[in-house]
């Protein structure tokens, strides 16, 4: 798409002057709510980036994007990008970020039937688990079976896609026992099936990239935008985490269309962001991840180090200057 | 079998002969509404009663307040409005495109056994699938989404406006070959003419299929219409709002499906059939 | 049946009175018609093309519902008609739709003597289609014959045939006449065909019956009649 | 206008007065296969050179390869047997009741009524968007994929053989009038035989929904079939596999109409129309 | 145009040579048929229903091509038709019917006044199916003269009419001809109507013609070739 700028060796330095008019396509919904509603839009039109906004987010469409090449980047969850190698699209994560709180602040739970127990992971034994192979959720599952000493056999994997809210519904009316549903569905999960629960995982499951095809990144005009777009994102998590209401109006209420006491409920669940200080924590994690998905579903092994552009590591850690994250929380 | 009938309304004797009538009969006035009518009703006792749980199917009356919602704090009418500019554009592609192959198609069977296959395959083949190719083809943007809708809802047009071309009688395309008429004029006063009845069934699908190709075409990269509407809806679990896109797909569908219908029977005026 | 108990007035098969029909554009096409056919009666109706004629036969045969107008009409259960135009059904073959609606055991087989007598044997399995005009007709004449009614309504039965053909089924409709005894209103545009066939003609006009002369072989010579009929009619002397 | 063809076929002479055709003219032979290899060729060709990127849509050769591979290592053949069983249930069913449904409320003003216009809503509805109500009432199993396929199919023949039943020449029924035939018998001579054509063409439309009812029904509990296997590599992003299905899709579909369509041609050899 | 520049010998305007044709299951309906029609000649053909006149007539307006047989045909370039059945389309007003390809810019003016003459003066916004049977093959053809053709093809085309518009229509159809000279082949049953109308009467009979007769008004009698004729169609005598 566009005139490609120069080609730039993935070794090379970023470079610093972004080319007037330099344009870039990003799948982005929450970051370009809240870059509008906190003025960053600015920063970035100083620069001299001009980002077209596309309403895309998730795995499958944004790879279907970026085969079309129609997309640059998109934020994703940690999944995509590995079925985008494993299905021949080269992509670089140039955005990693977290939840400050992780544990507390899952995305998913494991929701819970109506009428069926399940008080611990152990619990899992003999259940109906519904499951998607290609989805965040089945990867959930996975590595939920793995920390609880199961093995697929021990349990029943009812393959179900999640699509909109299939998966409450499956819970509901008793399809499965088990579905892991997003966090922010569970309140209303219970509301709607008295006697549903949900129990936690005790996983992290916060990784959250914004992922780009290796051509844009090789393109030294857009990398020059990427680069001082990967810096506004990062004040833009922090502006969020600064600014709740801010974001809840600006993203939940105004573009998802919930209410203003929903849209307060997934901010709340969805917990504080953070920029971590370096991404070694989340490759591991992100390492750990391949591996089972590698071993479970018969895919080769990957190394995910050649999934990700470090060279963009320092630019995010600096945009948030003291703000980032250390340690384990990273 | 023939009874007699006194028809006394005017003060002059009217005893006919009244045969049992195996047609339908007469149209019953305001019949348009007994159904919705019917269903709402079924849907508020359902409701009322509890035996449609609110989590299954939201109340008539909670849709009513979701409804108001919607429209006053996230512009439900530039959803509909966008929609339906997005369903009438791809319609209207759709509608001439679809026309204009079936007449070409129907005419020669060598345009047919170029045009016919791969029509036949696109539409068995699920469109969802297809739309990663559209895609590539046309961008993210609307000018892929007007092109989705058009390719589905060509589709019935085509077959329906090709079917009801080869349906037509053969006797009037050998009157017509006796008169010196051109291919032009064949067309236009004899094939278009004959093959309304077919085309008419095909609108009546077409635009229920456009409108339902939004709610494939809107999981991309929209940001206004009641496809996106539904789909983020049903990422955050309401229901209620679910359920109002439902109920505008129906009343849309429904009021097109009763229009194109309506324009029916005025078109088709010179037909004597068991509708009439 | 029809006759009255003690055998002294015969109650008409057909009775008509005041009878108004009227299309809502055009003016009245029937306008106080007035009709009484007896018990096997055989009546033939003659008029212009377009006075309304099948009209009146669809009043008889309860076809008109929805048309406009008043008037009393009896006639007996069991009517049958031979429409105007043959009105075989497309879908099925000659010889079902001649036995359509039977439900006797032998239907097949009277089905089959009805196509002989009409000349269509060894047609009973073709399509409508593959009929020829004259043929089409003499099907459906077929499909009205086999049917045994109480009172025969015919539109123009013989129109599309040839001369020796129409004497043929002359034979086979008089045959059947005096085998069962019905009543029955034929339309014809024949004047000759109308007196050697019927017992009475009916000239119909601007919606009422404007003539009503039996044909008596005792009375006005059939040439007479003739005359007569087509002056009616309002052919001039040189035509006739 | 006219021309003088001589035909010297036959040694006797053959000069026949031949108007310049306005129909389509005579069925090509093999036509059939004309559609799928243009197709094919395209396709081919466009791979070979490189103009559609494998990305996007996998080249046929390597549509082969995955079609081998999954029928080898993923039982593609136990796929779509058990995609068909599906598919052919539901349609049983949908057949069945859409045709019942369309004579009742085609010959019934009060039927009609009732019945068409829940039919009509349910038809503007997205089915996917129905699906938790179809899982509440007949849970998750193979009794929900059957009704869904069941009630998408029974859309199209209700409507065509409803439209095609209303589109009989209403001299046919005054015959049958004076015929002092039952309402049973009515419809089996008058009805059935009339609304024919509008059934078959229903037919095909019912074919080829229920193969596309497939996608959607699968995605929820199943471990095998076409839709389950497409949605499968949806997610993964596995062209080839996505296409495989595609093909198997088209394949199925376009054999499927084409066997409607001649037996529509066998049954309604009482036509004569622009089609022959 | 028909004529040899000599003016010595006239080339018919349709010339027929052993004309077969034969519907797959029955045997031949044209057995080897010989026919020609002179310019502006007007040749009545009666025959039997179902001897194949109008097979023959399809084959003369060349809308046979599918149908088994062989033999030679030539005809002129403007041929009109006026089929068995009115064929009018059921989508179009009568007015519509009347003038359906017509490009003169007088066209609705002529398609007036052809619907006067016929009688249908006032229905030219009818439906067809608002039209008496004999108003549709009136409609017909009014079509059919609007277009003044080289050959006109008649397939009983007053068939549907009673006595007195049946003359009209002959007066019409007469005052047509001397205008505008074409050959014209009616095919009636009316053994009076083909000889007040034609000058020669062809009898058509096991697919050849049978027998071919001038009406010459000085050679025999119009009676005398009344009675020959019935006889060929088969008619004894008490019935003629
Ligand atoms: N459905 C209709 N709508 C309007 N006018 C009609 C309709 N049917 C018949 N007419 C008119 O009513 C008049 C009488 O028609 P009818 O068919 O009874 O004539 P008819 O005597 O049978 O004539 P024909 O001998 O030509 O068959 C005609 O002028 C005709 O045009
Ligand atoms: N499409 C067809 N298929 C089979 N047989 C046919 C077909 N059309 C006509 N015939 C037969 O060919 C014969 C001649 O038919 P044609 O229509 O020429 O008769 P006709 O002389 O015009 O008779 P009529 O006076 O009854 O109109 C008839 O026996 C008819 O049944
Ligand atoms: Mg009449
Ligand atoms: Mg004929």
């Amino acid at each position: 798409g566009g005139d490609a700028g120069a080609r730039l060796e993935l070794t090379a330095a970023l470079p610093d002057r972004v080319a007037g008019g330099t344009e870039i396509r990003i799948g982005d919904p929450a970051i370009q709510a809240v870059v509008r509603a906190s003025g960053l839009d600015k920063e970035l039109a100083d620069a001299g980036v001009e980002v077209r906004w596309a309403n895309i987010s998730g795995g499958p469409q944004s790879i279907q994007a970026f085969r079309a090449d129609k997309l640059d980047c998109s934020a994703v969850a940690d999944i995509p990008s590995l079925f985008a190698a494993w299905t021949g699209t080269s992509t670089k994560i140039v955005f990693q970020s977290v939840v400050v709180d992780p544990v507390n602040h899952p995305i998913y739970q494991l929701g819970v039937a109506p009428g069926v127990t399940v008080a611990s992971l152990a619990d899992l034994r003999g259940k109906k688990i519904a499951y998607s192979a290609g989805q965040a959720q089945g990867a959930l599952v996975l590595r939920v079976l793995q920390k609880a000493g199961l093995t697929r056999d021990d349990v029943t994997l009812v393959e179900l896609t999640s699509t909109g809210d299939s998966y409450v519904t499956a819970l509901g009316s008793k399809a499965v026992d088990v579905a892991p549903i997003g966090a922010a569905n569970v309140k209303i999960y219970k509301a709607k099936y008295p006697g549903g629960g949900a129990i936690l995982t005790g996983i992290r499951d916060d990784a959250s990239t914004l992922y780009c095809l290796t051509s844009s990144v090789q393109d030294a005009e857009k990398a020059a935008a990427l680069k001082v777009y990967v810096g506004v994102r990062a004040k833009a998590l922090l502006w969020q985490n600064a600014n709740p209401d801010g974001y809840a109006k600006a993203y939940l209420q105004e573009t998802q269309g919930l209410s203003e006491a929903d849209a307060k409920d997934v901010v709340a669940t969805e917990g504080a962001k953070g920029i971590p200080a370096t991404w070694d924590n989340a490759l591991t994690r992100l390492q750990q991840t391949a591996d089972l998905l590698a071993e479970q579903q018969n895919r080769d092994k990957l190394d995910v180090t050649t999934l990700v552009d470090r060279r963009f590591e320092p630019v995010e850690a600096e945009a948030a200057g003291a703000d980032v994250v250390t340690g384990d929380a990273a | 079998m023939t009874i007699l009938e006194t028809r006394p309304r005017v003060a002059r004797p009217d005893v006919r002969v009244v045969r049992r009538r195996l047609g339908p009969g007469h149209r019953i006035p305001y019949a348009f509404w007994i159904g919705p009518i019917l269903l709402l009703a079924v849907w508020s006792a359902g409701s009322a009663t509890g035996l449609i749980s609110p989590a299954i199917l939201t109340a008539p009356w909670d849709v009513v307040v979701a409804f108001g919602e919607q429209w006053t704090d996230h512009d439900l009418l530039g959803n509909i409005l966008s929609s339906l500019h997005r369903a009438a554009l791809g319609l209207g592609f759709g509608i001439a495109a679809g026309g204009v192959l079936a007449v070409v198609s129907g005419l020669s069977r060598l345009g047919e056994s170029l045009i016919d296959g791969p029509i036949q395959i696109k539409r068995s083949v699920p469109t969802l699938a297809l739309i990663p190719l559209f895609i590539a083809w046309f961008g993210i943007g609307q000018e892929m989404k007007i092109v989705t809708i058009a390719l589905i809802s060509l589709v019935p047009i085509y077959i329906h406006t090709h079917n009801g071309l080869r349906g037509i009688d053969g006797r009037y395309a050998e009157l017509a070959e006796t008169i010196g008429i051109g291919r032009g004029e064949f067309v236009r006063h004899i094939v278009l003419p004959g093959a309304l009845p077919g085309f008419l069934l095909g609108m009546r699908f077409a635009v229920t299929s456009s409108l339902l190709g939004l709610v494939v075409v809107e999981q991309y990269n929209a940001t206004a219409g009641i496809g996106h509407m539904i789909t983020l809806a049903e990422q955050y679990g309401q229901t209620d709002v679910i359920v109002v896109g439902l109920v505008i797909y129906g009343v849309f569908g429904y009021c097109a499906d009763s229009a194109v219908r309506l324009v029916g029977r005025k078109v088709l005026a010179w037909r004597r059939t068991l509708e009439d | 049946m029809a006759t009255d108990p003690g055998g002294l007035i015969t109650r008409p098969a057909v009775r008509v009175r005041d009878l108004h029909r009227r299309f809502s554009a055009n003016g009245g096409v029937l306008n106080g018609l007035d009709l009484d056919i007896a018990p096997g009666e055989f009546v033939a109706l003659i008029g212009r093309s377009g006075t309304g004629k099948s009209t009146l036969l669809r009043a008889l045969a309860g076809l008109d519902r929805d048309i406009a107008g008043h008037g009393e009409i009896e006639v007996p259960e069991a009517v049958s008609v031979v429409f105007q135009d043959s009105r075989l059904l497309p879908w099925k073959r000659i010889l079902d739709n001649v036995v359509l609606g039977l439900r006797e055991p032998d239907a097949a087989q009277r089905g089959r003597t009805a196509l002989d007598e009409v000349g269509l044997a060894g047609r009973e399995r073709s399509w409508p289609f593959q009929l020829s005009g004259g043929e089409q007709q003499r099907a459906s004449l077929a499909r009205s014959l086999v049917r045994e009614p109480q009172l025969l309504l015919a539109d123009e039965p013989f129109g599309a045939l040839d001369a020796l053909t129409r004497i043929r089924m002359h034979k086979l409709l008089r045959k059947l006449c005096e085998a069962h005894q019905p009543a029955v209103l034929l339309v014809t545009h024949d004047v000759d065909e109308a007196i050697a066939l019927a017992d009475r003609v009916i000239v119909l006009d601007a919606g009422v019956v404007r003539a009503d002369v039996p044909v008596d072989p005792a009375g006005r010579s059939r040439t007479e009649l003739r005359t007569f009929l087509l002056e009616e009619l309002g052919v001039e002397k040189e035509n006739r």
